[in-house]
């Protein structure tokens, strides 16, 4: 298979698109990880509910051509406001007790949001088609590919770049930023940590929405897909550095090739290996491949 | 001190009579609280007493389930053979893994016991001839004095309680009080000459080995070994039971799991929405009893030491 | 005959030069205080020495024994113990208890997993107890105590690993006046008891001036002087750095 | 163990006691043990194949029950997970006192019911679950009963489709777990049958859980084959067809699926999405066979479920309860043995066809309905159908 190379270059580009779906998905997670220290295990519903509402507002915009887009937004807009009331009603008051209590309250939602879809949406696959004009492919020269794979691509690296410039570029990033050092440091100058971690948990799930709302099209709508989805996020998260944007952007698309990949070398332990080199990582370099080790403790 | 010795001994003699109650359901149920009381305990050495959050303790329950079965029928050993040497794979898999785990802290320790959790899952589910995959292992060769659910039932209340025993004088021995020591503060640990490591590992170990038991007597319960068992939200739910039941106490997860076990089956002949009653109960716990039902009954009763 | 010798320590934490080139002999018995301003590597220092930290450069010996590299809990056993800046005691356990778990360490019974702890040492914990004049608090829940009787605990816990060297973070930080008296005597006399070596860090003048029989100055992560109380006091460089001029009126 | 909480565990106990006491089970009552998931990710089939089943016992209750015997349901949920059948399978048995066992989905949850049923001696039927492997040698038992089609029957059923088709060289894409080997079994095996030139070029093993089929899609692609036989079922299939179609899957290659992607439900989610010209299978259409039975029961289950175009699943639930009702008909009790001697060699009338219990492996002749997808000529349906469509009966496929 490896004489092929317009299929090499085929695999390399479903690798790199599933690598930016991964993306988009798993960067809200790991802002959330990175600043307010909350392994989320309800990214995965946020992510399923960001489709259910994408497949509800293509109903009501009955697709016309800006439909899907504002869908999308619509998604990400409605799991912010989501968000916002659950972290003003009941996270914030768990922020000074141990991370234990966090993740449990985050698994305590994702079994009520998987319960809120079934009543929702009811328990049958639901589909969200493409855009239109998305459905075809685009000629690459080499070879045609999905053109909506290759907009997930484009939107994947704007993702990105948006968070970098955000967290890098703005005196707001570098809030975030102080507050993922030390909150207690922020908090002795005055500045109200409390709305930082609001906005940041808000952007995250926010993110999670858009992620799948822009996934939708690609897959099929049904309860437990939010399970599979979360596992992948800390395999990312972890590999590539828990909180380091870069990380997460560099994990997604290790997970993406070796997807791609997977399949002509060793389709066999494909499922045996992503877990083994997430032990790996995590022996070699705890902190992630562009992570940051914390304290200089031994 | 004597005054809980009598409610135990009250308690294990009411258990000791369950099958005389003639309700083959009350049987099947107990047995099952017995099982998950012990996994909830092992767990608990961890959490509760050594301040580890280990994501992956399932790995434990399945290995020793997935060992005993192949002992007893692929291999065909006798019970009193295969059930002690499947507890000694699993010590022996806890103590191997427990030597990597135990040297990350905090979320990374966490992180890690999940992978190696889910690596588990992942080989149990590919390894079709030894394991039978997702299918699982289904028909456990159980033998004779055990095929009935009153003799299981009081065979696994002898192993839990002796092993409900056994956890109960090391949480309260020199290594028990030197494993508190290491949670509630690691440096001062190390510098009184304690290798915070080792002691870690012990305990690691320790609880990967009771929970193999547990796991054991799950196949001998089932006749058979399910792969879903391996999976994470097999360990988010011991987690749950500890916290459910109270980590402050030795007898809090046995109250965990005994409510999550009967609420578990019960919830579930009357709604098919089990999932939000438990997460409402979780919130419930987290915001209103963080020290569990056996820390909301202490502190009611003037709260004495654990 | 020379306690603890140190040479040539440095500690880069990427870049930043915490400690450079650090040499000190301590004899036994002595009574050693390290002067410096705040983030002069104090801290640093005695972590570098206790092995919470691994100097990047130098060697520490104790008793003629290469110590450096070696884990913390190695190193205690060789006979060195330590307090922290910041308390670093065990807040849920009963004051008992603190002290209980350290002498079952000593003893190297931590890891005796069917050995009823309860009455363990009763008796060396309750002299202990009674040398830091906590015989009353012994139920007490460590972590509820006042701020000096936990400095008095966290003193107890280091004494039961019966070290021959103790080294004292700061130990009357954040105490008041009459406490920082009575926390000095108690050390005083405990140090004369047991024939102990101190190697300890103070702000107070006072109590460096009063206890110690030599003192270092420390400054930007180096060595600046070295000598008896009277020596540096006169010393030109440490009365500019440290003390800022004003060193005649607080002699 | 501080008196507080002994005196709660004590109480606990005391209740559980009471709550379990079995309800007596008067002599006519024909207590029936559903266990269907109505929760976790395969509630799709369950809950609907569940109505199915309510809807033939409620019917038989309404025409006086079997003989005069009232017939009565008790469901829990098995949440898609062996472990929870296998202990709600025992709670029917010990606190609800069920006579017979119906329900499985996964050949895992199907092969812990009939352990289950193996050891308490009680009747199961299993209404889904299709791996060859619960009937084999070594995990049969007579109390166990299987109403579905097996992965023979389907494998082969394939197999005729794609000879007929004509491939000569032939990839598969089959999903990384039991059901995907038992397929590849039979289906390779009787290929070689009945058309041995053909050959097997390409094997793709989606791992289990994926949600991204790209690379298999496009490495089968690459692999110059003339069809492609495939098991992504129903529920993940849409997943699959709007991956693939923008590269052309569907257009380069026939497509042959097992896994009843030809659900009228799939077709009804899936809308202009769902591939035209695939050859698939499902358990029942409401729109085929034309036959009187078939069409009284479409309309019982369009009134039943108060739409226009039932799904399939509901056939799963109401069979395998139609052959627990006959069994205990033609045995005149519930007695296990009375009903496992009735129903061996057995035939009754089911919405499909006639039916044959096997007296051999306990196994019906259940037959699949295969079909090419296209397009409806029905307005009031917009959605693609299986047309041309065949019952394939399984008389010589089963084994």
């Amino acid at each position: 298979m490896f004489d092929n190379p317009v299929l090499l270059f085929i695999q390399l580009m479903n690798g790199l698109s599933l690598g930016m779906n991964l993306f988009i998905i798993s960067s809200g997670l790991t802002l959330i990880l990175g600043v307010l220290r909350v392994l989320n295990f309800a990214h995965g519903a946020f992510f399923m509910l960001g489709g259910y509402v994408c497949f509800t507002l293509v109903g009501a915009f009955d697709m016309s051509p800006m439909g899907f887009w504002l869908a999308v937004i619509g998604s990400a807009l409605a799991l912010g406001a989501l968000a916002w009331i659950i972290e003003r009603l009941m996270l914030r008051h768990l922020y000074h007790r141990d991370h234990l209590y966090q993740l449990l309250f985050t698994y305590a939602l994702v079994l009520l949001i998987g319960d809120l879809v079934k009543v929702g949406w009811g328990s049958s696959v639901l589909s969200v088609s493409f855009p239109p004009g998305l459905d075809g492919a685009t000629n690459l020269g080499v070879a045609y590919y999905p053109s909506y794979r290759l907009l997930l691509c484009v939107i994947g690296v704007l993702v990105g770049l948006g968070l970098w410039y955000f967290v890098n570029r703005t005196r707001a990033g570098r809030l975030v930023r102080a507050a993922r050092q030390d909150r207690e440091m922020l908090e002795s100058l005055g500045i109200n940590v409390g709305r930082i971690y609001l906005w940041v948990f808000v952007a995250g799930s926010a993110i999670a929405g858009m992620g799948g709302a822009l996934a939708a099209p690609a897959i099929a709508l049904a309860p437990g897909m939010d399970a599979e989805i979360v596992v992948e996020c800390f395999i990312i998260a972890i590999i590539g550095g828990l909180g380091s944007l870069g990380g997460a952007f560099l994990g997604s698309l290790i997970l993406g090739l070796l997807n791609a990949f997977g399949v002509l070398l060793i389709p066999e332990f494909e499922i045996v290996l992503i877990y083994l080199m997430m032990v790996l990582v995590l022996l070699i370099r705890p902190w992630g491949l562009l992570g940051k080790p914390e304290a200089g403790y031994r | 001190m004597n005054k809980s010795i009598t409610g135990t001994a009250l308690l294990v003699l009411l258990l000791a009579l369950v099958p005389l109650a003639g309700s083959r359901y009350l049987i099947y149920l107990v047995t099952e609280i017995q099982i998950f009381a012990l996994f909830a305990l092992s767990f608990n050495l961890l959490l509760g007493y050594g301040g580890l959050i280990s994501f992956g303790h399932a790995a434990w329950f399945s290995i020793g389930a997935y060992a005993s079965a192949i002992l007893l029928t692929t291999l065909g050993w006798p019970f009193l053979l295969a059930f002690p040497a499947a507890v000694a794979v699993t010590a022996l898999a806890a103590a191997l893994i427990g030597y990597f785990c135990v040297k990350l802290t905090e979320i990374y320790f966490s992180m890690l016991t999940l992978a190696f959790g889910q690596l588990v899952w992942a080989i149990a589910f590919k390894w079709v001839s030894v394991t039978g995959g997702d299918t699982g292992f289904i028909g456990v060769a159980v033998p004779e004095f055990l095929d009935s659910p009153v003799r299981f039932f009081y065979f696994s209340l002898c192993v839990v309680l002796l092993c409900a025993t056994v956890l109960w004088v090391i949480v309260r021995s020199a290594y028990g009080m030197t494993l508190v020591a290491t949670r509630e503060n690691r440096n001062r640990a190390e510098f009184i000459g304690v290798n915070v490591r080792r002691v870690q590992l012990v305990a690691f170990t320790l609880a990967g080995t009771f929970a193999g038991v547990a796991g054991a007597l799950f196949t001998v319960f089932n006749h058979s070994v399910f792969v879903e068992t391996a999976w994470w939200s097999t360990s988010a739910e011991v987690m749950i039971m500890s916290i459910l039941g109270g980590v402050g106490s030795f007898v809090g997860p046995v109250i965990g799991a005994a409510v999550l076990i009967f609420l578990d089956r019960t919830v579930t002949e009357y709604t098919q929405y089990w999932p939000s009653v438990m997460g409402v109960i979780l919130l419930a716990v987290l915001f209103f009893m963080p020290t569990g039902i056996a820390g909301f009954l202490n502190r009611r009763r003037g709260g004495t030491r654990r | 005959m020379s306690v603890l010798t140190i040479n040539d320590l440095g500690m880069n934490f990427s870049g930043f030069q915490a400690l450079d080139g650090i040499s000190l002999t301590l004899q036994e018995g002595e009574r050693h205080a390290i002067l410096g301003p705040n983030g002069a590597g104090k801290t640093t220092f005695f972590n570098c020495l206790t092995g919470q930290i691994i100097p990047t450069r130098g060697v520490v010996s104790y008793k003629g024994r290469r110590i450096t590299g070696l884990s913390p809990s190695r190193i205690v056993r060789r006979g060195i113990g330590r307090s922290f800046q910041r308390i670093n005691i065990y807040p849920q356990m009963s004051v008992f208890e603190n002290v209980q778990v350290a002498m079952i360490a000593h003893e190297g019974m931590s890891f005796r997993l069917f050995r009823k702890a309860e009455a363990l040492f009763r008796e060396e914990t309750l002299q202990m107890l009674e040398l830091v004049n906590l015989t009353e608090d012994e139920t007490v829940t460590a972590g509820l105590m006042s701020y000096g009787k936990q400095k008095q605990l966290e003193l107890a816990i280091a004494l039961c690993s019966e070290p021959e060297l103790l080294l004292l973070d700061e130990p009357t930080a954040g105490m008041s006046p009459q406490e920082t008296l009575d926390s000095i005597a108690l050390i005083a006399d405990i140090a004369e008891q047991r024939q102990l070596t101190l190697l300890f860090t103070e702000h107070d003048m006072h109590v460096v001036f009063t206890i110690a029989d030599r003192i270092s100055v420390l400054h930007h992560g180096e060595l600046v002087a070295s000598g008896t109380p009277q020596e540096i006091r006169a010393n030109d460089d440490v009365r500019t750095i440290y003390l800022g001029g004003y060193a005649d009126d607080a002699a | 163990m501080s008196k507080k909480t002994t005196a709660l565990l004590v109480c606990a106990a005391v209740t559980a006691a009471m709550a379990s006491h079995p309800a007596l089970a008067e002599e006519q009552e024909i207590r029936i043990g559903a266990l269907y998931a109505t929760s976790g990710p395969c509630l799709i089939f369950g809950e609907s194949a569940l109505k199915g089943h309510q809807m033939l016992v409620d019917k038989v209750n309404a025409e006086g029950g079997i003989d005069g015997r009232k017939v009565v349901t008790v469901h829990r949920d098995s949440k898609c997970n062996p472990a929870e059948a296998t202990a709600a399978a025992r709670d029917m048995i010990a606190k609800d006192g069920v006579d017979f066992l119906v329900g499985g989905i996964s050949s895992s949850e199907g092969q812990a019911i009939s352990e289950v049923a193996k050891q308490e001696g009680v009747i199961y039927v299993a209404s889904i679950p299709k791996t060859t492997e619960m009937t084999s040698p070594e995990y049969f038992h007579r109390h166990l009963f299987r109403a579905a089609a097996n992965t023979n029957t389907e494998g082969k059923s394939a197999a005729i489709i794609v000879d007929k088709l004509g491939w000569d060289k032939v990839c598969t894409l089959l999903l990384d777990y039991s059901y995907g080997y038992s397929l590849d079994e039979s289906f390779t095996a009787h290929l070689q049958k009945i058309r041995p030139d053909a050959q097997i070029i390409n094997q793709e093993w989606p791992k289990f859980g994926t949600t991204d089929y790209t690379a298999y899609i496009t490495k089968t692609m690459g692999a110059g084959c003339d069809g492609v036989f495939s098991n992504i079922w129903g529920g993940i299939f849409p997943a699959f067809a709007k991956q693939a179609k923008p590269f052309g899957f569907f257009d380069q290659l026939e497509f042959v699926s097992a896994g009843e992607v030809g659900a009228p439900l799939v077709s009804e989610n899936m809308g202009k999405d769902m591939p035209a010209g695939i050859w698939t299978n499902s358990y029942e259409l409401f729109y085929y066979p034309d036959t009187p039975e078939h069409n009284a029961y479409v309309k019982e289950l369009k009134d039943y479920l108060g739409s226009e175009h039932p799904p399939s699943w509901p056939s799963t639930g109401y069979i395998a309860a139609k052959w627990v009702l006959e069994g205990v008909r033609a045995a005149g009790d519930v007695n296990a043995d009375a009903v496992i001697a009735a129903l061996e060699g057995l035939t009754i009338d089911t919405p499909i066809g006639k039916q044959t219990m096997r007296a051999s492996d306990h196994q019906a002749n259940r037959g699949q309905f295969w079909g090419q997808m296209s397009d409806s000529e029905d307005e009031s349906y917009p959605y693609k159908v299986l047309n041309p469509v065949e019952y394939v009966p399984a008389d010589d496929l089963m084994d």
